[in-house]
């Protein structure tokens, strides 16, 4: 009790100090001048609609490297963090209770559906909102999908590993080729940025959102699998 | 700024405020681990009003929904430990 | 003042007076207390005969290489502190040796015999020696420090370490004595002269001799004839300073005399009235009564 | 050069790679790590050495081919290059040493760690503030990972431990962020520090929430639980790089964000670093774990540097050098301790002992231990130094005062470990098990090398010499090569080192310095001749002895306080290391030395104080301190030098230390070592002489304090069982005359000084020498164990014989020349009172000189004891040159007083001494040494002769002709004679000797150990505790700050 | 509104927080900070929106020229995205610690695990 207490005193400091913060917040009515580059740059120099993508994929595109690679460790050290005994169970065959007719049908329908929305998604990431995060998750809603209907399903936990490593490396080597043949890590003018608002344009944009969206659908897939895999239960 | 969206926003507010109460005090692990996935959906809603439709995406596709199936796999494998 | 031959045969000239006049000194006063006692006491020259007697005699015996030193150590101090100061004042015959140093190393002469009188007492590896060697030492530290504070006030006094002109500076009546000009530095050295003296009621030290197997069931014969010169030489060659440092000292032999049979005489009735102080006692007694007087007159002058 | 964006993604697409391999190319795997992380120091390598050669400059290297503001820019200067460079030969390290774990882990580790590695750089090379908390949360999920590399089953809720914190300080980052865009419309943190953020409307608080957030990076005391567990359970390697690596980034990144806030968040900054330097240390006291305890450690050195962090304001263009000195001598130090943690098996401190099996490897542990404390030669000296005196300068003295307390309360309990190492027996049930494995071990090695190349480079670079360049460190540093050497060859050489320094320099030392350089070099030299006595290698010895004799001989030679101030530390590490050797001397050793290195930061402090700001301050400019300062000046060194002389109430370590010491140690350092103490003071007087404060005369302090020193030591040694103790105690009271004829201030006293200096020296050298041999030979050091051993060390006797008589200052012998010149200098001084107490320590000398002779070889002979011989024939040789010394020095004491005399008048030039022929006059009174010395020869000999002559066919009595026997009583020793000796004068005096001194000190211990004891319960173990403390920490920052700022 | 939204967030994230800091279940702590992050990325959000303004994404409303004076600062967007993924990383890896811990010792209250401590 005295515990609860002392946390919601602190926290009443902390409401403080957030009152201040907000107390002391008026909003902008202008664009501050970083956000007035990136409007009247981004379309002109990375041709880019999407500006939120272009920041990403390429103004920061190092955060995003980051970004991508909290996920591959996050994936990686699952496996660590798991204990041993957690894939091992695997081997002891289980009766389930069956998921339903409907489920499987179901899921068999929409998998493909589902993966092709999320490569959508990533592939247009530089026009429209979306892009490889929203579209990675997507893809990997489908791995959820088939792991719903059958917690036996067999996935090739290495296919995984080889597209997120692929697409990781050439993420890299395409930021490092930059450095070399453009204006720097992760130009995306490495390639020639075209027409505005073609699927083809902004560069090697597209490329290295479809990238991302590969590793981190990759990433999450395989996230989702090594939770759900069962020792016994 | 048209009224409806601030009663909009207002109405959103509250919900997530009582989504939340529930994802922090709720008795039963997988209600708050559901309230909290609804935070997150109420969340991208909000995002979305506040024009960041690639947030709102993002927010719902892996902040509600895939979290929420993290939770889950994991709540299946401790017996017991969830009443702690 | 420096070192001439003729020195010398001067220098053992003092040395046999005083030794007479010590032998007799305590035989005199041995017979007094016996006549007070109403007995008969011992013949005069007593202590004489005891000495010849003594000197005379051979021993088989002997405890080592220190067992010797003891006696001589202890001689050798007292010889030592009576030609280290000037006996007569103003006699250049019996100045003795004093040019080798002052004051000071009068003060520290002292000790000599005693180190050398522990160290040959306890050659002779016998417990009891043991025990007055650290009597006696545990005493001596206190019953010393009013003498030291009490010697450098008189020396503050007369701005002067030489003890010949700590003398001079005392002529022309006996009111320019220290006695007079700094009577807290001579109170303060008086007790601390009662410590000195082995006798009652600071003598506790020599208890353990006293008993039949003490150290001098050891010391007999020759080496019993040494300390017995030296118990005639050492109690005068420490009056001797006394007298020089507070009573005016002495220009001629029959001053010498008086003067220093009067300040024996202070002990010897001190030890009739009191009885022993154990050594912590006496320890405290000095700290208590004697320190302070010493302190005064260091602050006083 | 390779660009830092290769650096970066150099590993992370080899990170990839490994998640691409197989899982059983598993060395494929680990090549490909290793092979990333060479390349990598070496590109960083490559960056620092183009800095430091100046042909490059500091340079921005922006991405996306946009300006930086707009995108994410990378810097790249000289510091940024040495801390990848760091970060890059940690992770290389600590990938060799964890080959095994990583080949079972398998690639996914190597992954993480090669990540782990990228991120620190990123966030050191980093000048976006997002991108910074990119960074950030890469490294914590990275140390999610590698926390579980270690073996400890505790580890993985360490690691959620640090997850939940991370938690909230990404909260706190990304609000503080966010806002902070908002008021500057910038995330690069130039451009914030250009708008500066801390001024605008919220910014400030948005400052406060990313600083905040960044500090609690760093584990600031009391928001670090969770740094604790991790250091505890985590893999040494691993805990090699979040102390070494990852600290300093996180360091590193406060630095770079604190332009951001502007000026007046420097001392919330410093306030913050006190605090954890402070209470790390403290709760490091009371730790038994190896770990935990070097994880302690490291948050109080985290917050040392992060105190400097918060002082750049004053420290200009040193800035650098002292935050860089400090934070890489740390961690290469603590990488080094962790990684040599990984050899053992055993997690208690004393499980350390079995490093006593590999002397290479203790090395290595002193080594480290030495960069941590920042002794010299290590950059932590240089950097503390220099720290410490900028701070004075400014007078900014409370920070001083307690970055020293701190300083000193962590020497304590690392040398307290290492005392432990050195000398326990191993703890018996759970015997520690001691790897050997040859990569590991180079590992560590290569820790050490790296940490004395820091020393050496940090000496070049600062502002004085450079410590390795002095010939005496070097000729002591060279005995480490000499190790397998046999003794007497290595005892030889040093011999004939001492002398010849001293042929070489005496020419150019005035007398004052030359009566020292005498007893040091000279002296020593014939110490030391009785090592020979000694048979075998005696590793350690001789490095140690010639440490302590270079630092002795720099200081004599120092004209400045920053050589002075050198020589004092090695000194006082040689002499630890010396003491240490002793079988029982572990406590007393560390005594020694937390009182030494306390009485050091005084010295410093004083110093300090007095530069104000002179780069190299003439130890004769003490002479102008301005007279504000000057009395506290005075305070500050003669307390510290004080401390060396062992003057009462700062006595309590020497008895011991000086005891328990080898039989050629004590002598060392209680006829040598103590009169560094004496010099200190010397310098000190001479430059600045009498100052009041508050109306108090200090010098008469002194006067007292000597007096006190002089009868306390002399009492407490009448008291001693232990016949070394007793030496020891009575060099607190000859110490304590010493001082009291400095503190005369006048012409004789200081005579009398330099005569203690040479007499007090020759004395007590031979009487340690002798005691020394009779312990050597019966096996014990109480005296009432021991008698009659006249007749079987007839020769050792002579030598204790002629030295009490000496000490006691009896004519004839040279002792009585000091009392001589003592008496005539109180006649001339101010000051009466404090006389009263040496005249009464006098005649107590007696007691305890009597007691040491009579017990020892007097009285009976005890029956184990029959058989025993002389002492060893090297131990006799220097014994009788001091009696010689001594015979000659009483006869003709004008040979070495006259110069020094002379010299005294030019600063006192009343009241010297006339030397006429033999005899010496004073302004009172006479003294002639060769006439005494021949009329008591004459008077002794013939008196002696005679009795032998009478006696000369004397038989000699066997002892037990004069025992008596008595029922053998239970405790045998309570009935001897010796047993107890001055019982009586306990009675009357003993109220004096109560352990006033020793029970202070030890409550003060007490206190500080209870108190750590007590308020290191606040760690509770429990991670949501922890999150709570974070929280706490955070509102106390917040409300503090917003008050004050 | 946009204060609405904020002070919202900021609620939301002294409730997560509330929740993390009092619940001794592991898995509840990992829930309460998720709504955190939740909050967290609401006050991001929030702080670049400008009333009356579009997403940062040219299209045919939005024309290249008028840009500026259309759409809403992008910046907060791009830092959310991030945001929301890396806490999904570590909510996962938080998630299989739980899960790691509950088979250390049978159960996930916090408490239990305080081995290390002092």
């Amino acid at each position: 009790m005295i515990k609860r207490f002392f946390v919601l005193a602190l926290l009443f400091a902390m409401g403080l100090l957030f009152t201040d913060l907000l107390l002391s917040y008026t909003p902008d009515t202008e664009l501050n001048s970083t956000a007035l580059y990136y409007a009247n740059h981004t379309a002109k120099d990375l041709g880019a609609a999407n500006i939120v993508t272009a920041i990403i994929v390429s103004y920061r595109g190092l955060d995003t490297l980051g970004e991508v690679t909290v996920l591959f460790l996050s994936a990686a050290i699952l496996v660590l963090v798991l204990p041993k005994g957690w894939r091992r169970g695997k081997r002891k065959p289980r009766i389930l209770p069956s998921t339903g007719e409907l489920l499987g049908t179901g899921s068999h329908l929409l998998v493909p559906l589902i993966l092709l929305l999320g490569v959508y998604l990533f592939v247009n990431g530089h026009l429209t909102p979306g892009g490889g995060f929203q579209g990675g998750a997507i893809i990997a809603s489908a791995a959820l999908l088939l792991l719903l209907t059958n917690p036996l399903q067999p996935f090739s936990r290495h296919l995984f590993s080889v597209v997120e490593s692929i697409a990781g490396l050439c993420f890299v080597v395409i930021g490092l080729l930059g450095i070399v043949y453009a204006g720097g890590f992760l130009d995306n003018r490495l390639l020639p940025i075209g027409q505005l608002g073609e699927l083809f344009s902004a560069g090697t944009m597209p490329i290295l959102y479809s990238l991302i969206g590969l590793k981190v659908g990759a990433e999450f897939s395989s996230m989702l699998i090594n939770l759900s895999e069962t020792k016994d239960s | 700024m048209s009224p409806l969206l601030t009663i909009m926003t207002l109405l959103l507010s509250i919900a997530m405020i009582g989504g939340a109460w529930v994802a922090i005090r709720s008795f039963s692990l997988p209600m708050a681990i559901l309230a909290a996935g609804l935070v997150s959906l109420l969340a991208s809603v909000m995002f979305l009003i506040l024009a960041a439709p690639d947030v709102a995406m993002t927010e719902a596709a892996i902040g509600s929904g895939l979290t929420t199936f993290l939770f889950f796999f994991v709540l299946g494998r401790v017996k017991g430990g969830e009443d702690d | 003042m420096n070192f001439e031959w003729i020195q010398i045969p001067y220098s053992l000239l003092t040395l046999f007076i005083v030794i007479n006049y010590g032998l007799l000194l305590n035989a005199f006063i041995a017979k007094i207390a016996a006549r007070i006692g109403r007995r008969h006491g011992i013949h005069l020259f007593q202590n004489h005969i005891d000495l010849i007697k003594n000197y005379s005699l051979r021993t088989s015996i002997t405890h080592g290489v220190m067992f010797y030193l003891g006696p001589v150590f202890r001689l050798g101090g007292g010889v030592g502190l009576l030609l280290f100061v000037p006996t007569l004042y103003g006699s250049e015959m019996f100045s003795n040796l004093s040019f080798s140093g002052d004051l000071i190393l009068a003060l520290y002469f002292v000790f000599f015999g005693a180190l050398g009188m522990a160290l040959g007492a306890g050659e002779s590896g016998h417990p009891h020696a043991a025990i007055g060697v650290s009597r006696g030492l545990s005493q001596m530290t206190t019953a010393e420090l009013p003498f030291a504070l009490a010697v450098f006030s008189v020396s503050l006094q007369y701005q002067t370490l030489s003890i010949t002109e700590i003398v001079s500076l005392q002529q022309g009546g006996f009111l320019n004595w220290t006695l007079f000009t700094n009577p807290l530095a001579v109170a303060a050295a008086m007790l601390s002269f009662l410590g000195s003296m082995m006798r009652p009621p600071f003598d506790v030290v020599l208890a353990p001799q006293e008993i039949p197997i003490g150290p001098p069931t050891e010391y007999h014969s020759s080496y019993l004839a040494m300390m017995q010169t030296n118990r005639t030489i050492f109690p005068i060659a420490k009056i001797v300073i006394y007298m020089n440092l507070f009573f005016g000292g002495a220009a001629s032999w029959p001053v010498f005399f008086l003067k220093v049979f009067l300040i024996y005489m202070v002990s010897v009735f001190v030890g009739v009235v009191f009885p022993r102080f154990r050594v912590e006692q006496s320890i405290r007694w000095f700290l208590i009564y004697a320190v302070p007087l010493g302190i005064l007159s260091i602050l006083w002058v | 050069m390779v660009s830092p964006l290769v650096l970066l993604g150099t590993p992370l697409g080899m990170a990839f790679l490994l998640g691409m391999l197989q899982n059983r190319w598993r060395f494929a795997s680990y090549g490909i790590t290793l092979l990333t992380m060479t390349c990598m120091s070496l590109f960083s390598a490559d960056w620092v050495l183009g800095f430091a050669s100046g042909s490059l400059v500091a340079t921005d290297f922006s991405t996306a081919g946009a300006p930086p503001p707009f995108a994410i820019s990378l810097r790249m200067s000289l510091t940024e290059a040495s801390l990848i460079l760091l970060v890059n030969l940690a992770g290389l390290f600590s990938t060799l040493y964890l080959k095994e774990e990583l080949l079972r882990i398998g690639r996914r580790g190597m992954a993480v760690l090669l990540i782990d590695i990228m991120a620190l750089c990123g966030i050191i090379l980093t000048r976006d503030i997002f991108n910074l908390f990119v960074f950030f949360e890469l490294v914590v999920i990275s140390t999610g990972g590698l926390v579980l590399l270690s073996d400890d089953q505790r580890a993985p809720s360490a690691g959620f431990k640090y997850l939940i914190v991370s938690q909230l300080i990404s909260v706190l980052l990304l609000i503080g962020i966010i806002f902070a865009y908002h008021s500057t419309g910038t995330l690069n943190i130039d451009g914030m520090a250009a708008a500066s953020l801390g001024l605008l409307k919220g910014g400030a608080l948005a400052f406060f929430l990313i600083l905040i957030a960044v500090i609690s990076e760093l584990k600031p005391f009391p928001a670090n639980g969770w740094a604790l567990d991790i250091y505890e359970s985590a893999h040494p390697a691993f805990s090699a790089i979040f102390s070494a690596a990852a600290s300093s980034a996180a360091l590193f990144a406060v630095a770079k964000l604190l332009p951001m806030g502007g000026e007046s968040w420097l001392p919330v900054v410093s306030s913050i670093g006190l605090v954890s330097f402070l209470a790390a240390n403290l709760f490091a006291l009371c730790q038994e774990n190896d770990r935990r305890l070097l994880g302690y450690s490291s948050i109080a050195q985290t917050g040392l540097v992060l105190v400097v962090i918060g002082q750049q304001d004053i420290l200009g263009e040193r800035y650098l050098f002292i935050a860089g000195g400090i934070l890489l001598a740390h961690a290469v130090a603590k990488a080094g301790l962790y990684w040599l943690s990984g050899l053992l098996s055993n997690r208690h401190l004393t499980a350390w002992t079995v490093l006593r099996q590999s002397p290479l490897l203790l090395f290595a542990f002193i080594s480290f231990i030495a960069l941590l404390v920042g002794l010299p030669p290590f950059p932590g000296f240089y950097a503390k130094w220099e720290l410490v005196h900028l701070l004075a300068q400014e007078g900014r003295l409370a920070i001083l005062g307690l970055v020293l307390l701190g300083a000193l309360v962590e020497a304590g309990y690392l040398f307290r470990w290492f005392g432990k190492v050195v000398k326990r027996s191993d703890g018996g049930e759970e015997a520690a098990v001691f790897s050997v494995a040859p990569i590991k071990t180079l590992v560590v090695f290569a820790a050490v090398a790296g940490g004395w190349s820091l020393g050496y480079l940090w000496g070049q670079l600062s502002l004085f010499d450079n410590i390795l360049h002095t010939i005496p460190v070097l000729f002591a540093l060279g005995f480490l090569l000499l190790e397998r050497f046999p003794v007497w060859l290595k005892n030889s050489l040093a011999i004939v080192g001492l002398v010849s320094y001293y042929l070489i320099s005496y020419p150019a030392y005035d007398p004052m310095q030359l009566i020292f350089g005498t007893v040091i070099l000279i002296g020593g030299g014939v110490i030391l001749l009785a090592s020979y006595s000694v048979s075998g290698r005696r590793m350690g010895f001789y490095p140690s002895a010639m440490l302590m004799f270079a630092g002795l001989s720099l200081l004599i030679e120092a004209k400045d306080s920053f050589h002075f101030f050198v020589a004092w530390e090695l000194l006082t590490i040689g002499s630890y290391f010396l003491i240490l050797r002793g079988k029982q001397s572990e406590p007393h050793a560390l005594s020694y030395l937390v009182f030494s290195l306390g009485g050091a930061f005084l010295i410093l402090a004083g110093f300090a104080l007095a530069a104000e700001g002179v780069e190299l301050f003439p130890l004769s400019s003490l002479s102008q301190v301005t007279a504000d300062k000057a009395p506290w000046v005075f305070i500050l060194l003669a307390v510290g030098f004080m401390t060396k002389t062992a003057s009462v109430g700062l006595h309590i370590w020497l008895p011991g230390a000086h005891a328990e010491a080898e039989t050629d140690v004590s002598p060392m350092v209680s006829g040598i070592l103590l009169k560094a103490g004496l010099y200190g003071l010397v310098v000190l007087l001479l430059g600045m002489g009498k100052q009041q404060l508050y109306g108090v005369e200090l010098t008469h302090v002194m006067l007292w304090i000597g007096a006190l020193s002089a009868l306390l030591g002399n009492l407490m040694a009448v008291f001693q069982e232990d016949a070394k103790r007793l030496l020891a105690y009575s060099s607190i009271g000859q110490m304590g005359y010493a001082l009291f004829g400095l503190a005369l201030m006048n012409h004789l006293g200081w005579l009398m000084a330099l005569m203690f200096v040479i007499n007090h020296y020759i004395y007590k050298s031979m009487l340690f020498l002798s005691v020394g041999g009779v312990a050597k030979r019966t096996g014990t050091r109480l005296m009432y164990q021991m008698g009659g051993l006249i007749t079987l060390m007839p020769l050792s006797f002579i030598a204790v014989l002629i030295g009490i008589i000496a000490v006691s200052g009896v004519p004839p012998l040279s002792g009585f020349g000091g009392r001589w010149i003592f008496y005539n200098a109180i006649l001339t001084a101010e000051y009466r009172l404090p006389i009263i107490l040496i005249f009464l320590a006098g005649p107590i000398a007696f007691l305890y000189l009597f007691r040491l002779i009579h017990t020892l070889f007097l009285g009976q002979l005890k029956d184990e004891h029959r058989q025993i011989k002389e002492a060893p024939f090297w131990l006799i040789v220097p014994q009788m040159i001091f009696v010689a010394c001594l015979m000659a020095f009483a006869l003709v004491p004008g040979v070495a007083l006259r110069r020094f005399d002379l010299y005294l008048n030019q600063f006192f030039p009343q009241g010297g001494l006339n030397w006429e022929g033999v005899s010496i006059t004073s302004q009172f009174g006479y003294w002639s040494p060769v006439s005494i010395m021949v009329v008591v020869m004459v008077i002794f000999a013939s008196l002696l002769g005679w009795l032998i002559f009478v006696n000369r066919k004397a038989q000699k009595v066997k002892q037990f002709n004069m025992v008596f026997a008595a029922e053998r009583p239970y405790r045998p020793e309570t009935t001897h004679f010796a047993w107890n000796f001055f019982a009586p004068y306990k009675k009357a005096l003993g109220f004096l000797i109560q352990p006033l001194a020793t029970r202070f000190w030890g409550m003060v211990m007490d206190l500080l150990h209870t108190s750590a004891d007590l308020t290191r319960r606040f760690y509770t173990g429990n991670g949501q505790t922890y999150a709570i403390h974070l929280l706490a920490f955070v509102v106390v920052v917040y409300l503090f700050s917003m008050g004050s700022l | 509104m946009v204060l609405i939204v904020m002070s919202t967030g900021f609620l939301l994230i002294l409730m997560g927080l509330y929740g993390s800091l009092t619940n001794r279940n592991i898995l509840r702590m990992i829930v309460s900070f998720t709504v955190t992050n939740t909050g967290v990325n609401l006050v991001l959000i929030s702080v670049g929106y400008m009333p009356g303004r579009t997403a940062p994404i040219l299209d045919e409303t939005v024309a290249v020229s008028e840009v500026a004076q259309r759409i809403i600062d992008p910046v907060p967007q791009a830092l959310v995205l991030t945001a929301i993924v890396i806490g999904v990383g570590v909510t996962a890896l938080m998630l299989a610690y739980a899960y790691r811990l509950y088979e250390t010792k049978g159960t996930l209250d916090i408490s239990q695990f305080t081995e290390l401590k002092w």
